[in-house]
């Protein structure tokens, strides 16, 4: 009956008449007048977020483990966001259109809200903190590619105090799925400008900012910046944001919190102000192995605890006692967790590496000597899928072929294959020695530390013995590693796919147009740096360069599935990546007192969060 | 006695300048440096940045750090005097404001620690001197080569493990949940120390065991010591004897190991709290460390060999207070 | 070429100073002079006679004349076989090597002297390997010839020290310095770490090997008994300087030195029952800070005024012993009014 | 009774000597007395066979090992330490044998269980299984013991990817057990040195030594070695990086054998048969060479043999960090790195065992040089 | 009649090592008188220092075992078997220092370095008598005066290591006679010292002795230093009591072969004879003899000599020796 009522109150939101309620510590505060009343404190027309079960109760501390640089991410607030079935939901917008050309964006701000400080959130806002946040040369050297389009920067028109425009030089559909997933390169939540302001240069004069910087016992203007902005990490409790909960502990306490905001902009359907959680609590740093023995111990409401699928047995046992239950976190956008990159542009000494790299035929016997079966059981324990590196066939454009082809072992095939290619003759060690009767090496690198590439090259190298084929397994320092896939220079990489649904974000796992792509870095660099480095695109390479180029202009769904299609299917037939296994989902705890709780979680990384992490509730 | 401290502090200055070198050229010697770790990162978040060269000046400008190396020595060195240790880039923030919090844990675990150790090492040495070669002496002997064989992580991990079992929450950190973010005072010191004990038996097994043998070593030496038999040819009961003679010589050697110990205390810790999870020096330095953060990596090791240096130091004097050869020959 | 009336040993003006660091609590530092000027000459087959008691410098007279410390200033002019008078004191190591042979020691302790892990003929046969000589056949024959010189039989060549007794390891000690037939050896306290039975018999043995092997010695001893028994001439040490110089016999009969006459009454006799305590006062003062004038004035019981401020040098004197006529040396202010009287 | 002859005859020896007889020790040389004084020390005696024993597996490890530990497999993931049966069905003891196992997924927990089957296999000695380059001289495929083909026997279990902790074991301790010789080594060259040159010249080189020594001690050890192991090239190979590693583990600890020999020789030095050789005009060449050396040996050698398990445990300290040696390199650090998981103390415990060797072998190092040194000097005592 | 202090009887004793088994003492039999002063004379390892050591157990129990006899100590005119009760317990502890105590040889570390004189000598003071700690001072400061130390008072604040080996062993005998025993044991009391020093430290024993009329037995090598300072002397060969009688007995008219070999083999000053060396060398201890202890290195050696042990003959006036041929 009540509830029926709330329902229909919801439907007369929009007349301003309704009168919300709030957490009860909020109340005392409101009585002892050092807060606005909730009506006040909420703009005109929040956000309404319907509870996945039921309205929940205020208070409790959701107590996490998740390292604390994570916390901007997964407190992000997107202008506009997706539900389950991937379809737009406003958030900080109230509305956005785009136009018929897909150049430019105009977003419509709910009148009235504020900063977790009181202040008032609108264009301006927005304003400074594109033009004179990211577009400052000091502050970001190049513009990010989620502002840019056709090398040029977008513009931002101002419209009125709750309006504004984005527009881009060419067409780019994919500006709201982009701000999604690169939560970290997406800081309008953050950018209060009255706060900001007294950090910049042009706002406050040289001499005082000079005094600021060096009271923090800084040199540079923008170290102090930075620090203000919480760029790198937690740095600054007293930063205004847009968000659920405010950090709001020492950076350096041992254990980190942070708590509602009083300002808050979304209501569940009785009114009641979100988030029912009063805070959030988490420690600096906590080991993986801490991580598992305080979930163990029953210490962590929720969240992930580890990133591999075989801590889930040891989870899963101590459930009852932790009084939790043992969830996998899906990692949706993650395609493949090994990736095996031969690179095309590999130029060195060993000709006979190069030749057998640019073969297709080579790869595709490669591909076809991988013993997929034992990697999934040992590495996925049985629960992943042998994959080529391609889009999940879940996503637009992906398909069950692309996926598996050239997935089924048969060292046969395989080996006679080789032979065709002139790899006939052996050394005493039984490896195959090259068609120039020389040694035949090939020098594979991986991450240290990543425990899955460790484990996946022990087995790797098997299977290449098996084949004949001497594999070196080299295992180099994240910092190396980085640096050796930049320079361009190495034979292969075992390393990962991180794009599963959308070609485009983190378009170089597909296209060879930017750093960081494994299979033809010194393409990508050329096409990147338009020919000022790198080396010219082959042909084929040009052919995905140029797909990539119409995806991003691509609006229509189906068009754009189709040419993803066709993406995927060149991918498939060439095996530039030779794609081994999908990503596994990763043990997680929810604690028995979370309520609200959805029954699938995603990782906060690059997907759409915590599912209206402000609607769950604490419940003993 | 004075003057004595004033020297050992002044022969101490270069010690000190070579360390700084020394810690400055280690934590440079890996490729590349926090900003190659940092444009890494930019270029998988966003891989369309094409002028690696801007965004590097652009950052080095920020971090006011510059290719050369001597160049960034200075200005890290220059600045000591005045208790600036330089920045650090993981933390956005000046060194000095973020070690010094972890230094005092560092120094309170250690400093438990030998305490611990001296004690142990003193009862049971002069019990086992005593006694030789009976079931004490071989259990206590038993126990400390134990002790050195095991490693300390694995012993810390096992501890952490067991803590869980038994206890039902795993031992990590140093404070009660209540006083994690409270100010020092005289209740977060105890709870600190009621909960420092698996770090203090983890990472003193080891010196323990070597300096239960010293003591029982010296112990055995200064009982056949002909000063000894004068005692007890005067008649006085036997504990008095053992107190006041071989005891006393045989503290000499035990805290003239205060000296070496310290860098394996410091060491020891190190390690178990990258394990439990401590706010001590040993995690974040690892972190920074491997996060090419120079300047806090290398005040943390210059840090840490002053706190050796300052035990050594310690020591010394404790030495001459102990032993009026020292201090009136 | 050399006779009996050549030194082969002339040391002169012989300085050892050591300067002292302040130790670690004081700032203390100066100059000892543990030898502060010695004069006196060794003659062929004579046995010349170091006595003194500790820290008066005996024994760093022994090793500045073997060069194993290097004095300070002063001469030690050595009469060699082939090559005539040479000062020993400019030359460096590798030059005095050829002499080495010629001039060896006796240690006092016959624990430490021989090397733990080398056999008897080893040890022996070291010095002539050093010296040059390589045939195992000849280095065999010469410590075995040795060994039995000093009373042990070649079947101990094979053994390890360990085995040895302490006087049996001093014998070994002297067979090794007799090795290599040197002309001259110095014995520092070389008796003193034994039994009375055992020093007897060491004492024997070096005075038979002295004639046999035309050794002169320069025998440095605390134990004016022992000295009495084997020197020919004895020099008197305190505080780095010769106090007297004379042949035994007289010394012992009729001292010239306050210090030597207390000395002589202080060492305990069989056949004296008198316990002569009064007899020297004091102790010995500290070198770092000796007294002033005449070192020994602050113990001597004939001491004046003069003693207080002059230093007295050593006079020659001339006496009659056994109806010859003999040269002595003092350094006492008052020889005369005490002694000649 | 006055002997005037020149040889004094010891003529009770020949009667002593006959109640010495048998009493060899009178002609035992240096190093016989320590072997006579160490075999006393029966802890030791046992540590010295069992670390002789170490060696030995660790130098023929493919032939001590059951499985090869290239070899993986995905039907034996965290397989328990196989049950080796004494008895069979008739309840009569018998040749031991094991049964074979198969594989299931608990759906609930996604853990592996493993069950029993029916089929026996008899353990067989001098067994001929996979083929590997003996001392990489000539083929083989002999293993001291092995299983037919069908069946599987760990030992002490198997690992995350099905390999036979037991033959990873044997494999690791060729690294880990030459890190310490190849590390002490090493350590034992600089110390030797730099001690001897300290003790021998003393002065101001000794100043100066005595300088770097204690700059390098005041150093905390592990903050020192994450610093180098994180500055070592990465490009270098596993071996290299080994080796590196076993060189910064040396430059570490050549410090604690410097000091050792710098007070050996100086005491050498000042020994009285040391100034003889001198005073015969030895050069100082010839004294380091002839007794200075032969003296500190038996010393440096005790010293030594208790700094092997420091650098052991160093090196597993390190791996166990993640700075030191990595997969695909098998040494006991990455061994108990693998088991540094609470999840697998708690469903797989038996991936622990290298600790157990660990601690055995820096056990027995200890024990061994507590004998040596015991035995180091039988003088000790006279002097 | 002279009243009796301590009494060995047939006291055999032996030390038990990893080496072997040394027979340390053998068949002692000594009585040492109020008041008298007596030289135990002997070479090193004769057993003349476990003697000393052996009424106040000052040995390292259990490796030294006490195979036969027992020592009696007269307190009271009460006999005391001081082998009967333990080691360092509180009967023993009464005797140490207040009615035996001793003198060491090396006064440099029979002395703690690192303690003050005064305090190494007031504990003593205080272990044995009611005094306060003032006033065990102003003892211990009188007791080193009249060991003529100079400047006593500044000296009770000094470290050993600060004083001269002649000062430290005047410390030692202060210390030593500071409860007035009854009986004090000097053990190479001079061995250390110059020879100058010695006569100074054997006069001031001498003196002390006088003074305070305690029996004292004077440990020593050297047959010179007992000559002018006991009544009697009895001279020991491993192990055995050779001979034993007043010092003009002993000295002038020495009846065992080894004690005349001994006072034939000191070089003395003031006579000019020629030295007649022992023959042979002191077995090693560890050496099994049967017969004579001395009959290797004896001219006069017979069978009977190699089979039997002699017994200790008493001849005219207590002098007693043990040889067949006396």
């Amino acid at each position: 009956m009540k509830r029926k009522l709330i329902a229909m109150g919801l439907l007369m939101g929009s007349l301003n008449t309704w009168a919300y309620q709030e957490a009860p510590s909020l109340t005392t505060l409101v009585n002892k007048g050092e807060l606005p009343s909730v009506d006040k404190r909420l703009p005109d027309n929040p956000m309404v977020i319907t509870p996945l079960n039921e309205v929940g109760k205020y208070g409790g501390i959701w107590r996490r483990i998740e390292p604390n640089y994570q916390f901007h991410e997964w407190s992000n607030e997107p202008l506009v966001t997706l539900d389950d079935k991937q379809e737009y939901v406003p958030n900080l917008a109230e509305s956005f259109e785009l136009s018929a050309d897909k150049r430019t964006y105009r977003f419509t701000l709910r009148k009235g809200m504020k900063w977790s400080d009181g202040e008032p959130f609108d264009t301006e806002d927005v304003d400074f903190w594109y033009n004179n946040l990211e577009l400052n040369s000091d502050l970001e050297p190049s513009v990010k590619s989620l502002f840019s389009s056709g090398g040029e920067p977008a513009k931002l028109k101002i419209i009125d105090k709750q309006t504004f425009e984005l527009t881009y030089k060419e067409a780019n559909p994919n500006f709201i799925e982009m701000h999604l997933r690169s939560t970290m390169e997406f800081r309008l939540p953050q950018s209060p400008k009255h706060y900001l302001k007294d950090y910049l240069p042009g706002f406050v004069s040289d001499s005082e900012l000079e005094k600021k910087v060096s009271d923090a016992g800084m040199t540079d203007w923008r170290q102090l910046f930075h620090n203000r902005w919480n760029t790198r990490a937690n740095t600054n409790p007293d930063l205004p944001v847009l968000y659920t909960w405010v950090y709001n502990t020492d950076p350096q306490e041992l254990q980190q919190q942070a708590i509602r905001n009083p300002y808050y902009w979304k209501v569940d359907t009785a009114g009641n102000q979100l988030p029912y959680i009063n805070g959030m609590s988490w420690p600096l740093t906590a080991e993986p192995q801490v991580r598992i023995l305080k979930a163990l111990a029953g210490e962590v409401d929720m969240d992930r605890i580890s990133k591999l699928t075989s801590d889930f047995t040891a989870l899963k046992k101590g459930e009852k006692q932790g009084k939790y239950k043992t969830r996998m976190m899906e990692l949706d956008d993650h395609a493949n967790m090994l990736v095996l990159f031969p690179n095309q542009d590999y130029d060195g000494e060993d000709k006979e590496v190069q030749r057998l790299m640019r073969s297709k035929t080579f790869r595709q016997a490669l591909s076809i000597g991988i013993d997929r079966d034992t990697l999934n059981q040992i590495l996925g324990i049985g629960l992943s899928t042998p994959a080529q590196s391609v889009i999940l066939p879940s996503s637009p454009g992906g398909s069950v072929e692309t996926s598996s082809a050239y997935t089924k072992t048969d060292l046969a095939k395989a080996n006679e294959m080789l032979d065709a290619l002139g790899l006939t003759e052996r050394d005493n060690e039984k490896y195959r020695l090259g068609k120039d009767g020389k040694n035949l090496t090939f020098l594979v690198h991986f991450q240290a530390g990543r425990k899955i590439s460790e484990e996946g090259a022990i087995l790797l190298k098997a299977d290449m013995d098996k084949l004949g084929l001497r594999f070196i397994m080299r295992s180099d320092e994240k910092s190396y590693f980085e640096q050796i896939r930049r320079g361009g220079d190495y034979q292969m990489v075992l390393h990962n796919n991180t794009s599963g649904l959308n070609p485009l974000f983190g378009a170089n796992n597909y296209f060879p147009v930017m750093s960081a792509n494994n299979f033809a870095p010194k393409q990508s660099a050329y096409y990147l740096s338009s020919g000022q480095s790198g080396v010219k695109l082959t042909p084929e390479m040009a052919t995905l360069a140029k797909y990539y180029e119409e995806l991003l202009n691509e609006a229509d769904k189906k068009v754009f599935a189709k040419k993803v299609n066709e993406v995927m299917k060149l991918h498939a037939e060439n095996l530039w990546a030779i794609g081994l296994l999908r990503y596994t989902a990763s043990p997680a705890v929810v604690s028995n007192r979370m309520k609200n709780v959805p029954k699938k979680l995603y990782s906060v990384y690059k997907s759409p969060f915590y599912h209206n992490k402000e609607q769950y509730y604490i419940s003993e | 006695m004075l003057q004595y401290i004033l020297r050992r502090c002044l022969i101490s200055i270069p010690t000190l300048i070579i360390i700084s070198i020394v810690s400055f050229i280690l934590i440079q010697l890996p490729p590349g440096d926090f900003v190659d770790a940092y444009i890494s990162e930019r270029l998988i978040v966003d891989g369309s940045i094409n002028d690696v060269d801007a965004l590097r000046a652009s950052i080095q400008a920020e971090l006011g750090i510059s290719d050369s190396m001597i160049v960034n020595y200075f200005n890290w060195i220059s600045g000591f005097p005045k208790g600036d240790f330089g920045y650090s880039f993981q933390h956005q923030k000046p060194v000095s404001d973020l070690i010094w919090g972890k230094l005092g844990l560092t120094f309170l675990i250690t400093f438990v620690t030998l305490v611990f150790t001296l004690i142990t090492a003193f009862i049971t040495g002069i019990i086992s001197a005593m006694k030789p070669y009976t079931l004490f002496d071989y259990i206590v002997s038993f126990f400390g080569f134990l002790g050195l064989a095991v490693p300390n992580f694995l012993l810390a991990l096992l501890l952490m493990y067991l803590s869980l079992d038994w206890f039902g929450t795993p031992f990590s950190g140093l404070f009660s949940p209540e006083y994690l973010n409270a100010p020092w005072s005289m209740d977060k010191l105890w709870d600190a120390l009621s909960h420092i004990w698996i770090p203090v038996i983890v990472v003193g097994t080891a010196g323990t065991a070597s300096q239960i043998r010293i003591m029982r070593a010296t112990m055995m030496d200064e009982l056949h010591k002909p000063y000894v038999d004068t005692a007890r040819s005067k008649g006085l009961p036997t504990y008095k004897v053992i107190l006041k003679y071989p005891v006393r010589h045989a503290v000499t050697p035990l805290a003239s190991t205060i000296g070496w110990q310290l860098p394996e205390l410091v060491s020891g810790s190190a390690i178990v709290a990258i394990v439990l999870s401590l706010p001590t020096t040993g995690p974040y330095l690892l972190q920074a460390l491997q996060g090419q953060d120079m300047y806090l990596a290398g005040t943390f090791l210059m840090m840490l060999a002053v706190l050796t240096i300052i035990g050594t130091l310690l020591s010394d004097i404790i030495l001459a207070l102990l032993d009026p050869r020292i201090r009136l020959s | 070429m050399n006779d009996n009336t050549t030194p082969l040993v002339e040391v002169e003006g012989l300085q050892m100073h050591f300067s002292m660091k302040g130790g670690a609590f004081s700032r203390r530092a100066g100059v000892i002079k543990a030898v502060d000027g010695v004069d006196f000459k060794i003659f062929p087959n004579e046995t010349f006679g170091l006595v003194g008691e500790s820290g008066c410098g005996k024994t760093t007279v022994g090793r500045a004349i073997l060069k194993a410390m290097q004095p300070t200033s002063g001469k030690v002019i050595y009469n060699s076989k082939n090559g005539g008078k040479i000062d020993l004191v400019p030359m460096t190591n590798k030059e005095l090597r050829p002499f080495r042979q010629e001039i060896q020691m006796i240690f006092q302790d016959p624990y430490s002297s021989l090397s733990p892990r080398m056999t008897v003929q080893q040890i022996l046969e070291e010095p002539l390997r050093l010296a040059g000589h390589a045939d195992k056949e000849y280095l065999y024959e010469q410590a075995k010839e040795m060994i039995q010189q000093v009373g042990l039989r070649s079947s101990h060549l094979m053994r390890y020290p360990h085995a040895f007794s302490g006087g049996q390891r001093q014998r070994i000690g002297i067979a090794r310095s007799l090795i290599t037939r040197p002309r001259f050896i110095v014995a520092d306290e070389a008796v003193s770490a034994l039994d009375v039975s055992v020093q007897a018999q060491i004492l024997e043995i070096l005075a038979e090997l002295k004639n046999k092997f035309n050794l002169s010695y320069l025998f440095i001893s605390h134990d004016l008994s022992v000295v009495k028994y084997l020197c020919d001439r004895v020099g008197v040490m305190y505080l780095g300087r010769i106090v007297e110089v004379a042949p035994t016999d007289i010394l012992f009969k009729t001292p010239l030195h306050p210090y030597t006459e207390a000395l002589m009454h202080a060492i305990p006799d069989i056949n004296e029952r008198q316990i002569r305590s009064d007899i020297l006062a004091g102790e010995i003062p500290d070198a770092a800070n000796p007294p002033s004038g005449c070192a020994f004035h602050n113990r001597c019981k004939y001491a004046k005024d003069k003693c207080q401020s002059e230093t007295p040098k050593l006079r020659e004197f001339t006496d009659t012993f056994n109806g010859k006529e003999i040269f002595r040396q003092s350094a006492c202010h008052f020889v005369e009014e005490i002694y000649y009287k | 009774m006055t002997s005037t002859n020149t040889t004094v005859p010891d003529f009770s020896e020949a009667d002593l000597e006959k109640q010495q007889k048998g009493n060899d020790i009178f002609y035992a040389s240096k190093k016989r007395l320590m072997w006579l004084r160490f075999k006393q020390h029966k802890v030791a005696l046992f540590s010295a066979i069992m670390i002789i024993l170490f060696y030995f597996v660790a130098i023929f490890a493919h032939f001590f090992s059951v499985q090869d530990i290239n070899k993986f497999s995905a039907k034996y993931t965290y397989v328990s330490p196989t049950e080796i049966h004494f008895v069979d069905n008739e309840g009569d003891f018998t040749w031991p044998y094991i049964k074979n196992i198969t594989r299931r997924l608990n759906m609930e927990t996604l853990e592996f269980e493993y069950t029993t089957g029916e089929e026996t296999y008899p353990i067989k000695l001098f067994h001929r299984g996979y083929s590997y380059m003996f001392l990489g001289l000539f083929e083989s495929n002999l293993h001291l013991i092995g299983v037919d083909d069908g069946g599987v026997l760990f030992l002490m279990g198997s690992d995350k990817l099905g390999r036979d902790i037991f033959s990873k074991v044997v494999h690791g301790a060729r690294i880990s057990l030459s890190i310490g010789l190849i590390g002490v080594f090493l350590s034992l060259i600089f110390g030797t040195i730099l001690g001897g040159i300290s003790g021998f010249y003393g002065g101001r080189t000794d100043t100066l030594i005595q300088r770097v020594i204690e700059i390098l001690m005041s150093f905390p050890s592990i903050p020192l070695w994450m610093a180098l192991a994180a500055s070592l090239p990465p490009q270098w190979s596993p071996l290299v990086v080994y080796f590196m590693i076993t060189l910064i583990l040396s430059l570490i600890g050549w410090t604690g054998i410097a000091r050792v020999v710098r007070g050996i020789v100086m005491r050498l030095k000042e020994e009285k048969y040391t100034e003889a050789a001198l005073l015969s005009g030895a050069s100082n060449f010839y004294i380091i060479r002839k007794h200075l050396l032969p003296g500190a040996t038996s010393f440096i050698i005790a010293q030594a043999t208790l700094s092997i398990p420091a650098m052991i445990i160093a090196e597993t300290s390190l791996s166990f960090l993640g700075i030191g040696l990595r997969p695909p390199v098998v040494s006991w650090g990455v061994l108990l790195q693998e088991a540094q998981s609470v999840t697998v103390i708690a469903n797989n415990p038996w991936v622990l065992y290298p600790a157990l060797f660990v601690i055995a072998v820096v056990l027995f190092f200890n024990f061994l040089g507590d004998g040596l040194r015991d035995a180091a000097d039988p003088y000790m005592n006279r002097a | 009649m002279r009243k009796k202090l301590l009494e060995y009887k047939n006291v055999a004793a032996q030390f038990n090592t990893i080496e072997g088994q040394t027979n340390t003492l053998n068949d002692i039999d000594l009585t040492i008188y109020e008041g008298m002063s007596l030289g135990i004379v002997g070479e090193s390892g004769c057993g003349k220092s476990v003697t000393a050591r052996l009424p106040i157990r000052l040995l390292p129990e259990p490796m030294f075992k006490i195979t036969n006899g027992d020592v009696i100590y007269h307190r009271d005119d009460k006999p005391f078997d001081v082998l009967s009760v333990k080691q360092n317990g509180k009967e023993i502890n009464r005797i140490r220092g207040k009615e035996i105590s001793m003198i060491f040889q090396e006064p440099m570390s029979s002395l703690s370095p690192i303690h003050t004189v005064g305090s190494q000598m007031r504990e003593l003071i205080m272990q044995h008598s009611d005094m306060s700690k003032e006033q065990a001072k102003e003892h211990a400061i009188n007791m080193l005066e009249r060991a003529r130390v100079p400047r006593a008072r500044e000296v009770y604040d000094d470290y050993t290591f600060q004083l001269s080996g002649g000062m430290r062993q005047r410390v030692m005998i202060a210390m030593g006679v500071s409860c007035s025993p009854r009986l004090l044991f000097a053990d190479e009391p001079t061995t250390a010292l110059d020879v100058t020093i010695q006569a100074q430290i054997l006069g001031l024993i001498k003196d002390i002795q006088r003074e305070e009329n305690m029996a004292l037995v004077l440990i020593t090598h050297d047959l010179a230093v007992v000559a002018n300072m006991v009544d009697e002397i009895a001279v020991f060969y491993l192990g055995y009591i050779v001979e034993q009688g007043t010092t003009d007995q002993v000295l002038k008219t020495p009846k065992h072969p080894y004690t005349k070999a001994l006072i034939d083999s000191i070089p003395t000053l003031h006579t000019s004879e020629a030295l007649k060396p022992i023959k042979g060398s002191i077995p090693d201890p560890y050496t099994k003899i049967t017969g004579c202890p001395f009959w290797m290195r004896c001219d006069k050696a017979t069978d009977q000599c190699r089979q039997e042990v002699p017994p200790f003959f008493s001849h005219e006036n207590d002098h007693k020796v043990r040889c067949f041929e006396a």
